[in-house]
Parts: C-alpha cells; structure tokens; sequence
C-alpha cells in the first residue's frame, strides 16, 4: 500500500454548535505523519462531529481545520477525499444496489481516471482503468476476510461482514490519512486481533485518527488518545497516561471496569 | 421511379366491389361528443350499403380515434408525436385509405395535411371552421366543409349591429384559430371591441378544468358593461361560461359560435335565449332531410351504440346538430362518388366531382367549391336558443331567425348575401 | 470473444451496435409502410426513455418533466428548420440536443437541491408550464397553431430503389425510419459507454448514498447537474428527431401527460438498461395494436363509447400487471426467466 | 419460556439456520453467539416473524411461528433489532411512545423510568431522533423496548456503540429486570465475554448450526470454544 | 380610485381564496397519503371523480344533494381501501416508483370506466347553496355562499387532520407505519390496518374536493386534471410532512393566479404554481413546512 502522498492534520479551536447544543468547543488536537491517534469518550462526545468538520461535513463555528501539506483550507468532502482523506461512517453506509465488489471498487472513484469525455467515447483508458480496479478491489476483499461475498448486495450480508467491506472501501482510496468511526464493532474477538494487526500495518504508511468503545481494541493499538467529553477535550495523552487519568476514568471508562 | 400515371397503377382503397375511405376523428377524450359527427356518416354509408352501393361498390368507412390530437395516457400513441398522424398513417398506409372523408378537429387535421398531401391523399369535408382548408394553391386534395370562422363572424356582427346597436360588445374566445378567427370576423364584419374585452382563454382549460381566468374574463367584461358577448368556445365551455356568468349575476345577450351552441350538447337552461349561427334549419322546420335521417338511424343495427342518447338519453329521439352535420356530409361525398360513374372513381377524378358538383345539403347555404375556394358552407342561419315547453322535445333547441345568410369571402369587402329558405331535394339514390 | 469483449469494451460495443443498426435497417425493407413508421416513432422515442433512464435509474433523480426538454429540442428543430430550410439535419439534431443539454443545465440549478417527492414536484410543475409558456409565446412558437417545417424529404436515390404501385408509400414511410435508427444506434452507443464509465458508476453512487458517494470523492452537485444535462440533450434530441419525423410540433404534445407516459414506458421497459429503453419504445409504437387486440378479441365495438375508451383501460390494466408481475419490468421479467430455465 | 424446536431458514441457494433447537427459560438470560454470518441475527428475526422459518418456535406453549410480527410483539416480545431501529424522523419522544401502545402504565410513568435510565435520552426528548449521536440511538432503541415491560426481550448486539459504562450498566438493569420481573432475554452478541459473563445459559451457532449449548460458565470454559471464539489462545 | 383599486383587490383575494381552499383541500388529501403509506398518488384526482360520480350522479335522479354528498364520501372512502389492498399491499418492499406507475396505470383504468359509464355528455352539478357571489358597489366580490361553505370544510378538515396527525397516538402509529413498516410492526403497529385507513380517509378527502370542484359545474371526469397538478405542487411547496404547510401553499397558489390573472395575463396564469413553486423551494428545499430532521452522517 504505497503512498506517494503524506497527510498530518491539525484539529485547531474547534467548535460546533446545533441551536442551543454544543456539540464541539474549542477542541484542538493533532495527527503526525503515519501516526495512530484513537479519539474517545462517551456517547454523544462530539467523536463523529469532529470526524464531520475534519472531512468538511460541517464548518465549525469557529476554529479550522488545517492538512498542513494541502495549505488549503474549507475544502468540500469530495475535495478531500481527492487529496487523501478517507474516511468510514459509524454505521454501514454502504451503496444499497451496488455488489460488495463494486462497493469496494467505488472507493477509488476518486484516483481513477476519465471524465464525461472519455466515458462518452468509450475510449480504452476508461476499459483498462476499470478491469485493473476491479482486480484490485478483489484483492483488497480479500485482505479483510470478505472474498467470499464479493458478488452479494450489502442487505443480504452479516453486520461484521458490512463493516469489513467499508474499511476496505476506505483504503481503495490510498488514503493518507484514514479517519476510522467505529470500525471494529460487530467483530468477534478474534477479528479483533486480525483487524488490530491491519490497521498497524497501514499505520506504517498513513496517518489513522480512530473513534472506538472498545478499550481493549484502542488500547494497545494506537499512538495517542484524545477523550472528549461534552464536545470538549478532557484528557490527551499516551494511552497508559488517559487510563489512568482520574478525569477520564470518571468520564468514560469508569471504575473497576 | 416513383409514383407512376396510368390506368397501370391502381387507386389506392379502391377494387371491383369496395371504396375505403377513412378518418380521423375523437371517440374518447374530450371532444368525444363530436364522435356522432362521424358516426352519422357511417349511417349514410351504412345505408348507401345496404342498398347496392355507389355504382355497384360498397363503402368501408374507417374511423380513427385520435383524442383530438391530445397526447393521452393510453391513447394513441406510435409515430411522430402527434395521435392524429399515427392514425392517419395508419390510414394510408395500412388501411390504404381512397381519401379521407369527414376528419375532425383543427389542430388535428392541421398536423397532417402536409402528410396527406405528400402521399396525394384527397382530405375532404374536414369538420372544422378554420380557413386551413382554403388553400387550393398550396394542398389541392384539401377540402374544408364549414363556413370559416371568419365567415361565421362577420355574419353574427351583422346581427349585433342590427338588433343591438350602440351594445358594448366582448368577446371570450378560445386561445387558437378559433377564437382568432372568429375575432378577425367579428372585426371584418364592422363591430367595434374595445381590446381590454378581447379575452381569451386556453383551449386546454378544457383538458385542465382550470377555469379560473373564464371568470376572471367575466368579472372584467361586467365591471366594464358589456351587454353582448360573443362567445367562441366548444360546449363544455359555452356552458361552463354560462354558469360562471351567472353566478356573477352577469346576464348580456350571448351569441354563440355555431361549433359551441348546439343545445343538447351544451346541456345547459342557461343558454335559453342566445343567438347562433345554425347551418341546418333543424328540428322546428319541417325538414325532409331530418324525417330522412331518422329513418337511417332507425334501420341501421350499429346506430345503438353510436347514438346512446338518441335511444335512451334525456333526449332520446331528438337529432341534434352534430348528427345532421354528419348525416349531410355522408350524402355530399355519396353525391360526389356517384357523379363518377363506375370507372372514374380515381382521386383525380374525385377532387374535380368535388369543384363541379352542387351538393344537395340539408343547409339553407350552398355547398360547393371552385378552383380557388375549397371553403365549403359560406354561412348558415341565424337562431335563437328557445326552451321548449313540449315534453316530447328537446328542453331547449335552435330556432331559425328568418333567412340563410352567407358570404363569398372572409374580408370585409365581400358582402353577404341574403335568401330565402331554401332546401335542396334529397338526391333519388338516396332515398 | 468473451475476452475480446473484455479486453476492448468499447469496440465491442461498436460492433455490437452496428451489426443491430444493420439489422434494423434491413428489417425496415421487410416491413410494412406502417411499421416502418412505427420503428421509427419507436426509436425516437427510445432515445427520450434512454435519457429518463439514466436520469432515474442512474443518478436516482426522477423526473416528470422531460417531456418539457423534448419540446426544446422541437421547437429549435422547427424553428431551425424555417429559417435554414437547406441546411443538413445533422445540425438541426446537433443544436436540439445541445440547446436541450443547456436547458437541463438550467433546470439543474433548482432541481438538484431537492430529493424525492419534491424533486418531482418541480419537475412536473415544469412539465406543466410547457404547454401556456408555449401558447404564450407566440412569436416564437406559433402559438397553438404551432410550427411546421418539411418533412425528412426522401431523397430520390432512395426512391429508386422502390418499385410497383406502393413506392412512393414505402419510401416515404421508410426513409425517416433508417435515418432515426441511425441516429437512435448512435445515441445508444454514447450511453452504453457511459453506462460502463467512471461517470455511471459516480450516478449509482449518488443515488444510493450520498454522504458515502461524497467520501468517494463525487462532486453531488456536478453528478446531479451533469445527470439531468444529459436526460435533457436526449431528451432534446428525441423531441428534434419527432418533429423531422411528423413536420410539425404544437405546444400540446409535449405537455404533462407525455412526461408521464415516459415514465410508464421506463418503468414497463426496465429502468437503467438499454434493452428496456428499446423495449419502452417498441411497447409505444405498438401500443395501439394490442388495444385492436383486446378489442378483436372481447368483440367490443371499438366505436362505442366502451370500445373507444377500452384503450385507457387496456393500457392501464397492462401497468399495473407489470408491476405486479414483473416489478422490474419487461427486461427484469427476461432476466428472471432466463435464470429460471438455466436451473 | 421460549422452546426453539428444529429452526430452519433459507434465502434462496443460502441456509442460514439449519435444524436449531434450544430453550431460553424464563426469568433467565440465554446468550446466542457465533462468527459473522452465523445466523444469529437470522434466528431473532424468526422470532419476531420477520423471517420466513420452518420448524416450530414456542412462546409458553403458543406457536408463534406464522404470527404476524405485530401480533407477536403484542404478546410482549419486545426486540431491539440490529442497527438500531429507531424511527429518524419521529422525535426521541414520539419513539418512546410508539414502545408503549400496549402498556397500561401512564405514559408519564414510563417515560420517567427511561429518563432515569438513560439521561441523555431526556435532554434531547423532543429533538427527532436523526440527530442523535450513534450511542444515543442504540439507547433509544433500548429505551423503548424496555418501556413497554416486555416478557420477552430479544437483543440484538445492544452493546454496538455503546461506551463501556452505559453498556455495563444497562446489561445490569437488563439482568435485574430478569430476576424481578421474570423476563425471559435472547441476547446476541459479538463480544462473547462479556455477554458469557452475564448469562445464564449460551447457544454457540456455527454455520446455522447449534454447535453448543449449555450453562454459560460451561461454554466460557470449553478451550476449544475459547480459542475459537475468544480470541485466547488455550 | 383608491377605493376602486382596493375593491379590485378585495374581488381578487376572494377569488384566490375560493380557488385556493381547494387546491388546499386536494393537497390535504395527498399529505395524507404521503403520512400514511408513502405514496405519491397520482390517481387521486381520479379517484375522487369516480366516486363523485357515484354519488352525485344520483342528484340528477332527484336524490338530496347531501345524501348524495355522504354517498360519494363514503365510496371514495371504500375505493381507497380497495386500492390499497389491491393494488398497493403488493407492491411494498418494491422499487420507489413501482406504486407511482400502477396508480398512474389506475388513473387511465380508471378515467376510461367514468367516461364508458357516464358517457362523456355534459350536465351541472346543481349547488345547495346560493352560488351567486355578494356584489359590492359595482364590483363583484368574488365570494357567495358556497365559497363561504367551502373555506369552513376547508378549515374543519384541516384541523380533524392535523390533530389527528400530530396529538392522537393513532396519528403517531400511522406515521410510523409509513416511515419504516418493518420497525412499527416490531412494535405492534398493525400495520396493514392503518395503512388502509390512510387510504380510506385519504380517498374520502379527495372526493369531498371533487364533489366541491363538480358543484355549480359541469359533472366532467376530467374536473380534477388541472386542479390537481396544483395540489401536487402545493403538497411538495408545503412540504409533503405538514399538513398546515399544504394548506397554505395551496391558497397562495390561489391567490398568485388570482392576481396574474387580473394584472397580467390569463395564458400566463398555469404557471402560479411554477411561480410559488420556485420561490418556495428557493427558501427551503425540503418544503416550507417541513422541520428539518436530517442530520446526514
Ligand atoms: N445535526 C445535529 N443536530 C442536533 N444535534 C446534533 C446534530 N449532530 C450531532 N448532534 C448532537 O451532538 C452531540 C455529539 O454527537 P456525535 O455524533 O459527535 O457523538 P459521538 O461522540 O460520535 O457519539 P457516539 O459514540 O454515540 O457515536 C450528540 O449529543 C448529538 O446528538
Ligand atoms: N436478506 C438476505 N438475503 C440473503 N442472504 C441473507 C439475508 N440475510 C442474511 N443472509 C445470509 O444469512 C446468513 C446469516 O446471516 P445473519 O445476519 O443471521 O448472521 P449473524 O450471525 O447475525 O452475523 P453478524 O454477527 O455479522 O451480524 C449469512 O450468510 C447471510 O449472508
Ligand atoms: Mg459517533
Ligand atoms: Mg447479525
């Protein structure tokens, strides 16, 4: 999974509010280059808010969110995913009428080449692009354990197996930065250990910001936590330091657990 | 090589024993009360049939349902865009039509004269008041069978200024040739309209039911006092207007288009009272022509279901206009054949039976073309709308005023002439 | 061949379309007149249902309102025409597909902000506003009485190759036929290659999922806009190729009720491929012969006022048949027997 | 008491359930667990009658195989569907209430025990339920199955999003209810551990198939099920 | 002159009122299909005429025009069930536009029988009230008995129905069983049931504006066409959720047609409904009643 491109991010004041609800204030954070940084709190924290502003969901109300390498700021979703942002959504969000494959394959939608014109005309960059995608999106089902529902609609597949699918579809991007929204639920424990070992190796090649319940996954697998609690920044750290951090124990992993 | 001369080639629709002939007409939809038109055309056909034919050949009479030309759900669909020109081609090239006899609809015939002309298909009697028709020049096989429009508004103009001099006059027209037309006649004719009363509405109101802008023609005509209103609408229309005005306590003298007016169809005590234009002097004169006509009905075993309000409607028994209208145009194409003889039934031969013949029609006006005039009637007869007090008549029925009026032309420089009622015999052959 | 087929799509489905061009075209010497003129009717139409179907079944956006674009492409092929009688009917279908194109753009511009019930509200309002707008402007669109132009004229060369007391029927009857089927084969062709493109896949992913599309890298608003500017150039294209084929175009064809019948081919077809697209076309031309049909066979007479409004019922009876028999229409209702008699 | 008896459950050339028996007794936790794609998502929605079973599935000695999902849940079968199903367009109240239609309890009543339970749930009452954060959804669709004092609860993977707190917590009240209400709790869950640590009695599905069953503290202790399962190696 | 112009205005806000509660009333009668089942029912207009003509039809034979009146509402009401049993039970869980074509399908089915039953010959539907509009100096206001008969139907139906939608629990059980069947059924929603009901009393208002629209006028099958396409587009201005919001549009279009109609120009007038359509939609594109609900990831 080479990159040629290398993404940080920097989360700077953020905050986001609907009506009288504030969902994110004044919340700063960062990822470096080929970091694993895990983002954690309750429910409700403002985890997948941010995950929205980062990817250019929602504009905060204040603050900014700078790709120091891109130096462009405000960029729409589409335009990020372009320059290496990629990102799963919390529940399945997969495309209904779309076979599991072709799910996968439209992960690269954003790399892949030829526009009005060259579909139009049937000219064979756009024949050859797509036989190499879809060869290539095999390939990638198969690294998450999902090779055998390649031909099957999302209705019609397990709940564990859908979110495979996605991260799949998330790396079809060659992303240079991956924003993970609760990857792993759904997973048995012995998944678990197979998708921690994944997201290590892609870890050596991108940055990864990863919102997870389960402490146990987090834990061990990342490089830095950030807990938000009431849409603010509570605690960050080293994760032996937030586990042991009084604030956060009370907040989100409670006592005893 | 194409398209040859010669007594080689065979007339299309015609063999030793049949003539087809063929039109385009609405059965269903909105205009589906003008199918009698059609229907008693068949009846004379029917008749002529049953009798021995023209000359030995029977007629085929092959109508078409168009819808009026509106694209409907379910209605014809298939070639080009318009109903009205995939029946006709169908007619042509299928049917192999001789000529098309008795279409119907301005818009419909409108979108396919080019495509008859083209396949030198004569069109004749199209049942419709615009001067489309009168185009000898440009569509020779073309025949129209009313008065134009225009004809029809200078005669009702003279009316106007005759019975109701010094009247503010408005007009509520359909938004087309008919409306346009009928205007440019009224104009033609000597009337003075002031614009803001030149009102007019969509044909379409009648597809749509949206009536709001007849009433809002209505609440402009009273404000500004006009005490007649001629109205150039098909009969939904005339009646709904009718009721419309009336609700605004609105009550000029009305003048109806003949296409408009004939009572039963308008169906509406409100109309009591109108004046109209009538080309037939229907049903109060004692008239050969309607005992005539009521004798085919009778015979003909199809009639049942072609008239149902004949047999069992509110008006059971009464002829109304669109049956006479159909019933004369049946005779003038068995008049036009018969002059033919047995070999000369070619479409050559019948498009000059057309400018050489003097047709026999129940109408006080004479039928008949030339070179350069394929208009047809020139006029008709001016009626009031009577309620009948008899409960074996009709409720309400068009009363002739006093003499046929007719005029040779469309501009203002043409007169109209004036005589007396008059009624052509009922040609031997066909009694 | 199947390797080939995958190797070279494109050309695959060149070739594919030309040998079926070559098959229509001899068909329409075999024919009748009237079904001549009906394969043409038909393949017009076929070219709007394509263009619906990519808009619906691709980028998910329905419209009821393509019969408006279609009078677009009418009107500037009459108008067209009467100012430029000499000039090839190439450009006449060029300027109606790209003046329809444009006016998709415009019409994008509110459209692609709203969804579902809404969406369709919009564009049967448009749809609806065709026809006044029409008979309004008068001196651009002769107003009710509409405008007419020549027919597609048969050239005399074509003429000679028919013979006997029907050539001048025939050729007349034929001559717009090939000429449709051609332009029909090469609209199918554009539309089968982006069916396969990059640009397809962009619509599906639009129209099952929105936010995941945007994460894909789909620009919603150009994939919406670019869905319905080329609906609208089919559309436009369809409507010129009508009006070449009936010499007249008036504002009242093209109103609501034929955005709706559209719809109802589509659907009765199969939405989202080509052969439904055709098949919705062949179901128009030959609509009214199983109208005959039904009449033929209950012995209605079809000039009664039963038998002339046996069509609606017909017509109607036969939606709702499909829906229920074969909800993802004709082309659905092949594939599923297809698999049925493998097993 | 639910008594499952020779399930089986097909989707075209797909056997998801194959031949599966068990009881879950009343009053009683019974856990079904299994790899991705086992089918126990499947065997609830048999339960409910939302999918097409054969076999014979007893609620208390009444068959509820060939009901009518309403009228199963009207027998008190309250079931937490995967991936939530909370209504998006109905506000968290309106949701709530739609758990109640069968309750004889005032509405009020009810709702304040929920609140209770779930705080969050109260400050965001009237707002429609699309705006909730994923965790507040997974408590809303328990809120409201709980709501309606089911006899009968079917969980389907409730713990998904939810924080660690909330879910031990909640798993807590679920485990009371049982005791004191004598609730009867099918309880499908990816996280074997903890759900072994709660239940009564487990069900291991393999492949539609029942692989094991027996007393949770059993199953938990099978080294081949551990290894497999639990991702320890033995 | 002042006093002209407002009297001209007054006759134009009464006619746009009049036009308008119609209009309102069909678009109320298309919420609640929406509400209930999800549909966008293109035979609604249809509907309503066939069952006016059941009933109404009997005027003319000399039965009451309010028996009649009830007659009609109540087979209005019977068809909507039928239909929904029939021809829309089958088709849940189907494509989007599955149920749209089989009502369009409906409507031509539909319209056909009217017009081989009743023949398309014309007679008026008699009022049982005074139509005759109040006249003020010179001027005619556009407002009579009936109209004033019209805007309280109006005004009653719409209260009945947003009650019913938004404070009764069988309101909030039949929005639930459209928005997502499967989930209302897990909690004991009878579905099916409320999913007829919807229809019934969908239908049932539909033909109460049919027999509204036909009164005074020519008993045609074709009265709803026009009128309905601007219901349809006051139902999605309005915002298909809201009943209130239907209401409101469908009396703006109303009145916007009114006054095109007096100050500009009668052929311009079909495209009021275009005319709030855009600026509606321009506002808010979900429908201008319509709470936004969504939150997209
Ligand atoms: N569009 C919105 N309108 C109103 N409130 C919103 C909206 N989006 C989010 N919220 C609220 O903002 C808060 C933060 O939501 P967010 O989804 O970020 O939580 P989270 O940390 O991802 O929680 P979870 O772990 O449960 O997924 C929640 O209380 C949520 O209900
Ligand atoms: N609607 C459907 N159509 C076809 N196959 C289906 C359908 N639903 C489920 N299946 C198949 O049935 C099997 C069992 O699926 P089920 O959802 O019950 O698994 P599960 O044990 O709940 O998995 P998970 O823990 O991942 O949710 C799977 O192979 C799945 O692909
Ligand atoms: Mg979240
Ligand atoms: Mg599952």
């Amino acid at each position: 999974m080479a990159t040629d491109r290398a993404l940080s991010l920097s989360v700077e004041d953020v905050s986001v509010h609907f009506g009288g609800l504030y969902a994110l204030t004044n919340v700063s954070f960062d990822v470096a280059v080929n970091e694993i940084v895990g983002l954690i709190g309750p429910n409700g924290a403002g985890k997948t808010t941010a995950f929205n502003v980062i990817c250019g969901f929602l504009r905060p109300q204040t603050g900014v969110v700078r790709f120091p390498v891109l130096g462009r700021e405000n960029l729409r979703p589409h335009q990020l995913a372009r320059a290496g942002v990629a990102r799963t959504l919390q529940g399945v969000g997969l495309f209904d009428r779309l076979s599991v494959l072709e799910n996968v394959m439209a992960g690269a939608q954003s790399r892949s080449g030829g526009g009005l014109g060259v579909g139009l005309f049937g000219l064979p960059a756009s024949a050859r692009g797509e036989r190499e995608l879809r060869q290539e999106a095999a390939a990638m089902l198969e690294r998450v354990g999902a090779r055998q529902y390649a031909g099957a609609l999302p209705g019609a597949i397990p709940y564990g197996i859908a979110k495979k699918v996605a991260v799949a579809r998330a790396l079809m991007a060659r992303p240079a930065l991956l924003l993970l929204d609760e990857p792993a639920s759904g997973l048995d424990e012995r998944e678990l250990g197979e998708f921690a070992d994944l997201i290590s190796t892609l870890g050596e090649s991108m940055s990864v910001l990863l919102v997870e319940h389960n402490m146990d996954f987090v834990m061990p697998l990342v490089h830095r936590v950030v807990v938000l609690d009431f849409g603010e920044v509570i605690a960050a750290g080293t994760p032996h330091d937030v586990s042991h951090n009084e604030t956060v124990l009370a907040a989100y992993l409670g006592v005893g657990e | 090589a194409v398209g040859s001369s010669g007594a080689a080639v065979a007339t299309p629709g015609v063999t030793a024993k049949t003539i087809t002939v063929g039109a385009t007409v609405p059965l269903s939809g909105i205009a589906a009360n003008y199918a009698e038109v059609s229907a008693a055309i068949a009846v004379v056909f029917d008749y002529v049939n049953a009798h021995g034919g023209v000359n030995g050949r029977r007629i085929i009479y092959v109508r078409k349902d168009d819808c009026y030309n509106i694209n409907a759900l379910g209605c014809t669909a298939g070639v080009g865009n318009t109903p009205t020109l995939t029946q006709t081609q169908t007619l042509v090239t299928q049917v192999r039509e001789f000529a098309e006899v008795g279409s119907l609809g301005t818009a419909a015939q409108d979108s396919v004269i080019k495509y008859l002309n083209q396949n030198k298909v004569p069109d004749l009697f199209v049942c419709s008041g615009s001067s489309d028709w009168n185009q000898p020049a440009q569509y020779p096989l073309l025949f129209g069978y009313q008065a134009s429009y225009q004809a029809e508004g200078k005669i009702l103009a003279r009316w106007i200024k005759a019975n109701k001099p010094g009247a503010t006059v408005g007009v509520i027209g359909q938004g087309d040739d008919f409306g346009a037309n009928g205007l440019a006649g009224l104009l033609a004719g000597g009337l003075k309209i002031a614009t803001q009363d030149q009102l007019t509405y969509s044909p379409l109101d009648g597809v749509t039911g949206n009536f709001a802008d007849i009433t809002q023609a209505l609440t402009t005509l009273k404000s500004d006092n006009a005490t007649v209103v001629v109205l150039d609408s098909i009969p939904p229309l005339t009646s709904y207007i009718l009721a419309a005005a009336n609700k605004m306590s609105f009550a000029p003298q009305w003048v109806i288009s003949q296409v408009g007016s004939d009572p039963s169809s308008v169906n509406n005590p409100l109309e009591a009272g109108a004046i109209t234009l009538d080309p037939y002097p229907v049903p109060t004169t004692v008239n050969v022509w309607n005992q005539w006509l009521r004798r085919l009905i009778a015979a003909d075993k199809n009639s049942k279901t072609w008239f149902p309000n004949y047999f069992k409607g509110p008006f059971s028994n009464i002829l109304d206009g669109n049956m006479i209208y159909g019933a004369s145009i049946g005779a003038a194409f068995v008049e036009a054949l018969h002059g033919l003889g047995r070999n000369g039934v070619t479409r050559a031969g019948i498009v000059k039976a057309m400018m050489n013949t003097h047709f026999a029609t129940p109408s006080l006006t004479p039928l008949s073309y030339s070179k350069t005039n394929h208009q047809g009637l020139q006029g008709g007869s001016l009626a009031r709308i009577v309620a009948n007090t008899d409960p074996t008549q009709a409720p309400r029925a068009a009363v002739l005023l006093g003499n046929a009026e007719y005029t040779t032309g469309d501009s203002a420089n043409q007169p109209i002439i004036v005589r007396k009622q008059q009624v052509l015999p009922i040609p031997g052959y066909l009694k | 061949m199947s390797s080939l087929r995958q190797r070279f799509p494109s050309a695959w489905r060149l070739v594919a379309t030309l040998l079926l061009l070559v098959l229509a075209v001899a068909l329409s010497f075999v024919l009748s007149p009237l079904d001549d003129s009906k394969l043409a009717g038909g393949a017009a139409i076929s070219i709007v249902i394509l263009g619906l179907s990519w808009l619906i079944g691709w980028s998910g956006q329905v419209s009821l309102g393509n019969a408006g674009f279609m009078a677009i492409g009418a009107y500037v092929t009459a108008i067209w025409a009467n100012h430029h009688a000499t000039s090839p009917i190439v450009w006449s279908l060029v300027l109606s597909t790209v003046i329809g194109g444009l006016s998709g753009l415009v019409l994008a511009l509110p459209a692609t902000r709203l969804r579902g019930p809404y969406l369709a509200g919009m564009t049967l309002a448009f749809s609806f506003a065709v026809t006044p707008l029409a008979l309004n402007w008068r001196g651009f669109t002769g107003g009710s009485g509409g405008l007419f132009i020549n027919f597609l004229s048969t050239p005399a060369w074509f003429g000679g190759l028919f013979s006997g007391p029907d050539a001048l029927i025939r050729a007349n009857a034929q001559w717009p036929a090939d000429v449709t089927l051609v332009v029909a084969a090469v609209a199918f062709y554009f539309m089968a290659n982006l069916f396969h493109s990059r640009v397809g896949r962009a619509m599906r992913l639009v129209r099952d999922n929105e936010v995941a599309a945007e994460l894909s890298g789909v620009n919603l608003q150009r994939a919406r806009t670019l869905a319905f500017v080329i609906s609208a150039a089919y559309a436009g294209l369809g409507g010129s190729v009508m009006t070449l084929l009936s010499g007249s175009v008036t504002p009242q064809t093209y109103g609501l009720t034929l955005s709706i019948l559209l719809l109802t081919l589509m659907v009765l077809g199969g939405i989202g491929t080509l052969s439904g697209a055709i098949l919705g076309g062949l179901i128009y031309s030959y609509s009214d012969n199983l109208v005959s049909l039904v009449n033929k066979v209950s012995g209605i007479n079809p000039t009664s006022t039963l038998g002339a409004n046996l069509k609606g019922i017909v017509f109607g009876v036969l939606l709702i048949l499909t829906m229920m028999l074969a909800p993802r229409g004709l082309v659905g209702a092949g594939a599923w027997l297809r698999r049925a008699a493998r097993r | 008491m639910i008594r499952v008896a020779g399930l089986s459950v097909t989707y075209g050339a797909v056997r998801a359930l194959r031949d599966v028996s068990f009881e879950a007794p009343t009053g009683q936790i019974t856990t079904v667990i299994g790899a991705n794609g086992a089918g126990k998502t499947t065997l609830l929605r048999s339960i409910s009658g939302l999918a097409r079973a054969e076999g014979s599935i007893r609620l208390d000695e009444r068959e509820l195989l060939g009901m009518a999902t309403e009228d199963v849940a009207r027998l008190g079968v309250a079931h937490v569907p995967e991936g939530r199903g909370v209504i998006a367009e109905l506000t968290v109240e309106e949701n709530l209430r739609l758990g109640t239609l069968a309750s004889k309890v005032p509405l009020a009543e009810s709702l304040a025990s929920q609140y209770a339970q779930f705080p969050a749930l109260e400050r965001r009452r009237r707002n429609y339920a699309a705006t909730l954060s994923g965790g507040e959804r997974q408590m809303l669709a328990m809120a409201r199955a709980l709501i309606a004092r089911p006899s009968v609860l079917l969980l389907d993977e409730p713990s998904l999003g939810l924080a660690p707190q909330v879910t031990a917590e909640t798993m807590r009240t679920i485990a009371q209810l049982c005791a004191s209400e004598s609730l009867t709790v099918i309880l499908v869950e990816q996280n074997a551990k903890s759900a072994l640590r709660i239940a009564h009695d487990a069900v291991v599905l393999h492949l539609g198939q029942v692989a094991a069953a027996g007393p949770s503290r059993e199953i938990a202790a099978d080294p081949e099920l551990r290894r497999y399962y639990l991702g320890v190696a033995s | 002159m002042g006093s002209f112009l407002a009297s001209r205005l007054m006759t134009d806000i009464f006619g746009g009122l009049a036009t308008g509660t119609v209009i309102a009333l069909i678009a109320l009668s298309l919420v609640i299909i929406w509400q209930s089942t999800h549909v966008l029912n293109f035979a609604q207009g249809a509907m309503g005429m066939f069952a006016t003509f059941v009933g109404m039809n009997l005027v003319f034979h000399g039965l009451n025009y309010w028996w009649c009146l009830a007659l009609s509402v109540v087979t209005g009401m019977a068809l909507g069930a039928l239909t929904e049993r029939v021809l829309i039970r089958p088709l849940y869980g189907k494509p989007e536009i599955n149920p749209i074509v089989v009502m369009i399908g409906f409507l031509g089915v539909l319209e056909a029988i009217i017009a081989s039953i009743w023949t398309t010959n014309i007679s008026m539907l008699p009022s049982p009230f005074s139509e005759i509009y109040y006249e003020a100096g010179r001027r005619t206001i556009l407002v009579s008995p009936f109209v004033i008969y019209e805007v309280i139907v109006v005004a009653l139906v719409l209260s009945g129905i947003a009650l019913l939608f938004r404070r009764t629990n069988l309101g909030l059980q039949m929005r639930a069983a459209a928005l997502s069947p499967e989930v209302s059924r897990l909690l004991g929603v009878r579905v099916g049931r409320l999913l007829t009901f919807g229809w019934a009393l969908s239908t049932g208002v539909g033909t109460l504006a049919a027999v509204i629209v036909s009164t005074g006028q020519v008993l045609a099958p074709t009265n709803m066409d026009g009128i309905f396409v601007s219901a349809f587009i006051a139902a999605a201005v309005g915002g298909l959720e809201s009943p209130t919001g239907a209401i409101i549009a469908g009396v703006s279009i109303g009145l916007v047609e009114q006054f095109i109609l007096d100050f500009w120009s009668t052929s311009v007038a079909p495209l009021s409904g275009v005319i709030v359509l855009v600026i509606g939609l321009a506002i808010r594109p979900q429908g201008l009643f319509t709470r936004q609900v969504s939150r997209r990831v």
